[in-house]
């Protein structure tokens, strides 16, 4: 059977990205960011898992406003990099891991969510850079397979966030009922506090993001109960992102230990954050 | 140019009023179309069946002006974009800063409304 | 407050949009069909809701398979009419109900249903044939306007018969928490048996859809206990639009009476079904 | 040609191997499509990325053979209707009957599997 290895939490703001794509990463803007990624970079090099899910949300990009899924899957054995409009990223293509997203495909509308299929996506950098994040030089191909997740967070009402939790439960047993014997981690991508638009816009919110990365690990419960307005008051309108954090936690166990964890303003407009923690959930010897 | 309110929340009634504007914007991740657009920009528009107000938004790069018709940041970034601003220059426009200003706001920790 | 005033369960075959559009209702072929209709049309157009929510299917038009939903809601003011391949149906546009649409989805959201939104959508047969059951001369405009709600039951797995019962029950109080004093319809399309491809075309199960057609009014919670399977084998690959008679079911109060039901065979390939049904509920003096 | 199962299940695999032909099948549409299918078939499956059994089956119309590699009957209906045939005609290529008697069949109340 399938088991969780990991969990990660990361923003995943376009510009981590091109600091990344143009060797900026050792710049006065951004050498602190990236040095707070680094343990967490080390930890998960020596924890490749055979397949990711990536938890995350298209940006006007592969999504228009046609159609607006509250949560979709993707079942393509191969996902393009998008271009946004400015260019693909110079990363490789992502290789899918269809089986799988069959198997969650199937798991998940028998347990009442009510997933959207894409056999078609270009992979916007709300994906690209979570796995920048995880894997700076993947080379010709990146070190695994993904199953995209998709959220709306951009068009209200978003998912609530209890919602959001309660589909991580339910990709959690999921993957672990995938016959097949491989190691898979979670990604939720998104946040931390940021606002674009408005007379808000620049909104940064450091007490409740610290909130949020402490609760994510030993509250989530206290995390899904805020409302959708309390998100965007407390973090903006892009903070809501947030959301997409507690599908992550929700599929993990009971028992997971913080691997690391870091915490910096600015990435560009948006307060940067990373959790990155352990599932020791299916572990021999570990409590059920 | 329009003054901004707090927050622009793109909900249901905003997406089909601001569906024509969104999907011009969205319409720019093509060069063909960027292309086209740059060439004869009010043509454009009504290609895409804009309103006045809309049309007369994009036009005169209203930022503020755009969200209040239903644009979602998400689509007119591209449009800044192909103007090679910034979303810190954005910033600047929606908080009445320059971007200097808006950029050092976020380097000093952001912008804090507890 | 809105209230629902009655419920349409009707095949939607696409003939019986072209036998009205061609004028062929008298022929032998077609005139059983059409004559069982007609109580239900007589009734129907005495009692003009303002809004019809029509669930169907849309059958390889609006929807490609490069994203499937399982649920979706229409929010658009006006949908054009599908040309599927042959022209369009020479009947009107249909208009929409935007503001009752945003309504249903916010409610069905924080009620934990995951629907995608729809801002664009041309109706296919699927929604037009069974406005044209209910009113065959519309003349330049329906008599009502129109909630489009797709559910996918052409790719596999469809949404549980249970969870289509479900959304129902939800979209029934969701309707009738809508703040405007309206009058709604709600149809539920699709169906009675047939397979289209197969060694099994042409499957009619005459003994399951007299079942159905009792059981919907009676025992649908007998019918939401089918497997996808069961519906599969018994009603055929086709036959599965089914479930969507059951959104439509569950919306209706438990106070409901039969105005009049029919059944013939064939219309082209299908076991062609009619049943409708006021809903009491909402009538002073009715039981709650 | 091939011989059918009873049932053809598009599930999310069948979606994927099927991509091509049924995204070939929906384009036809469109009339202006309809007519460089026409012209051309083969160069525009090539276009369209079909396999090459896809393609074979397209071009044969082989109907059967289009189901077991993916396509789904509402993709391939609209391919029929370029031909000018019918439900009907495919219920007989799917059964080993005449339209006719595939009518027949119907006319006389289906065919009952119980
Ligand atoms: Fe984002
Ligand atoms: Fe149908």
């Amino acid at each position: 059977m399938a088991r969780i290895i990991w969990g990660l939490a990361t923003s995943h703001v376009p510009s981590i990205g091109a600091a990344m794509d143009n060797g900026k990463t050792a710049d006065d803007y951004w050498k602190p960011l990236f040095d707070g990624y680094e343990p967490a970079r080390r930890w998960m090099a020596e924890h490749t898992p055979d397949v990711a899910v990536v938890v995350y949300n298209d940006h006007a990009n592969a999504v228009d406003l046609d159609q607006v899924p509250a949560f979709a899957i993707g079942t393509a054995d191969r996902y393009p990099v998008a271009d946004e409009g400015w260019g693909r990223r110079p990363v490789p293509p992502v290789t899918g891991a269809p089986e799988l997203s069959e198997h969650l495909v199937r798991e998940l509308i028998d347990d009442s969510f009510d997933i959207t299929t894409y056999h078609r996506l270009d992979v916007d950098h709300g994906l690209t850079v979570p796995l920048s994040v995880y894997c700076p030089e993947p080379g010709q191909a990146w070190p695994c397979a993904v199953v995209p997740l998709l959220v709306n967070v951009i068009q209200y009402p978003q998912p609530t966030a209890a919602r959001c939790l309660a589909l991580g439960k339910a990709l959690g047993r999921a993957i672990r009922s995938f016959p097949q014997d491989i190691s898979v981690a979670v990604f939720g991508t998104g946040g931390m506090s940021h606002q674009l638009a408005g007379a808000r816009a620049g909104l940064i919110n450091t007490g409740f993001d610290r909130m949020f990365l402490d609760a994510i690990e030993h509250d989530p419960e206290k995390l899904a109960a805020l409302t959708r307005e309390d998100y965007i008051r407390e973090a903006g309108t892009e903070g809501i992102e947030l959301i997409m954090w507690l599908v992550m936690r929700g599929a993990l166990s009971d028992t997971i230990t913080r691997v690391h964890e870091t915490y910096h303003v600015p990435a560009s407009n948006t307060a940067a954050g990373l959790a990155l923690f352990e599932d020791l959930g299916d572990r021999e010897g570990a409590p059920a | 140019m329009t003054e901004a309110r707090d927050n622009y929340l793109l909900d249901v009634a905003a997406s089909r009023r601001g569906y024509a504007i969104n999907r011009l914007c969205g319409s720019l991740k093509d060069p063909e179309n960027r292309r086209r657009f740059s060439e004869d920009e009010a043509a454009y528009c009504d290609a895409y069946g804009l309103s006045e107000e809309q049309k007369k938004a994009i036009l005169e790069r209203d930022w503020t002006g755009m969200l209040e018709l239903g644009a979602s940041i998400f689509y007119t970034f591209k449009l800044a974009m192909l103007d090679q601003k910034s979303m810190q220059y954005l910033g600047g426009v929606f908080t009445g800063m320059s971007t200097e200003e808006f950029m050092a706001a976020m380097r000093s920790g952001g912008r804090n409304f507890g």
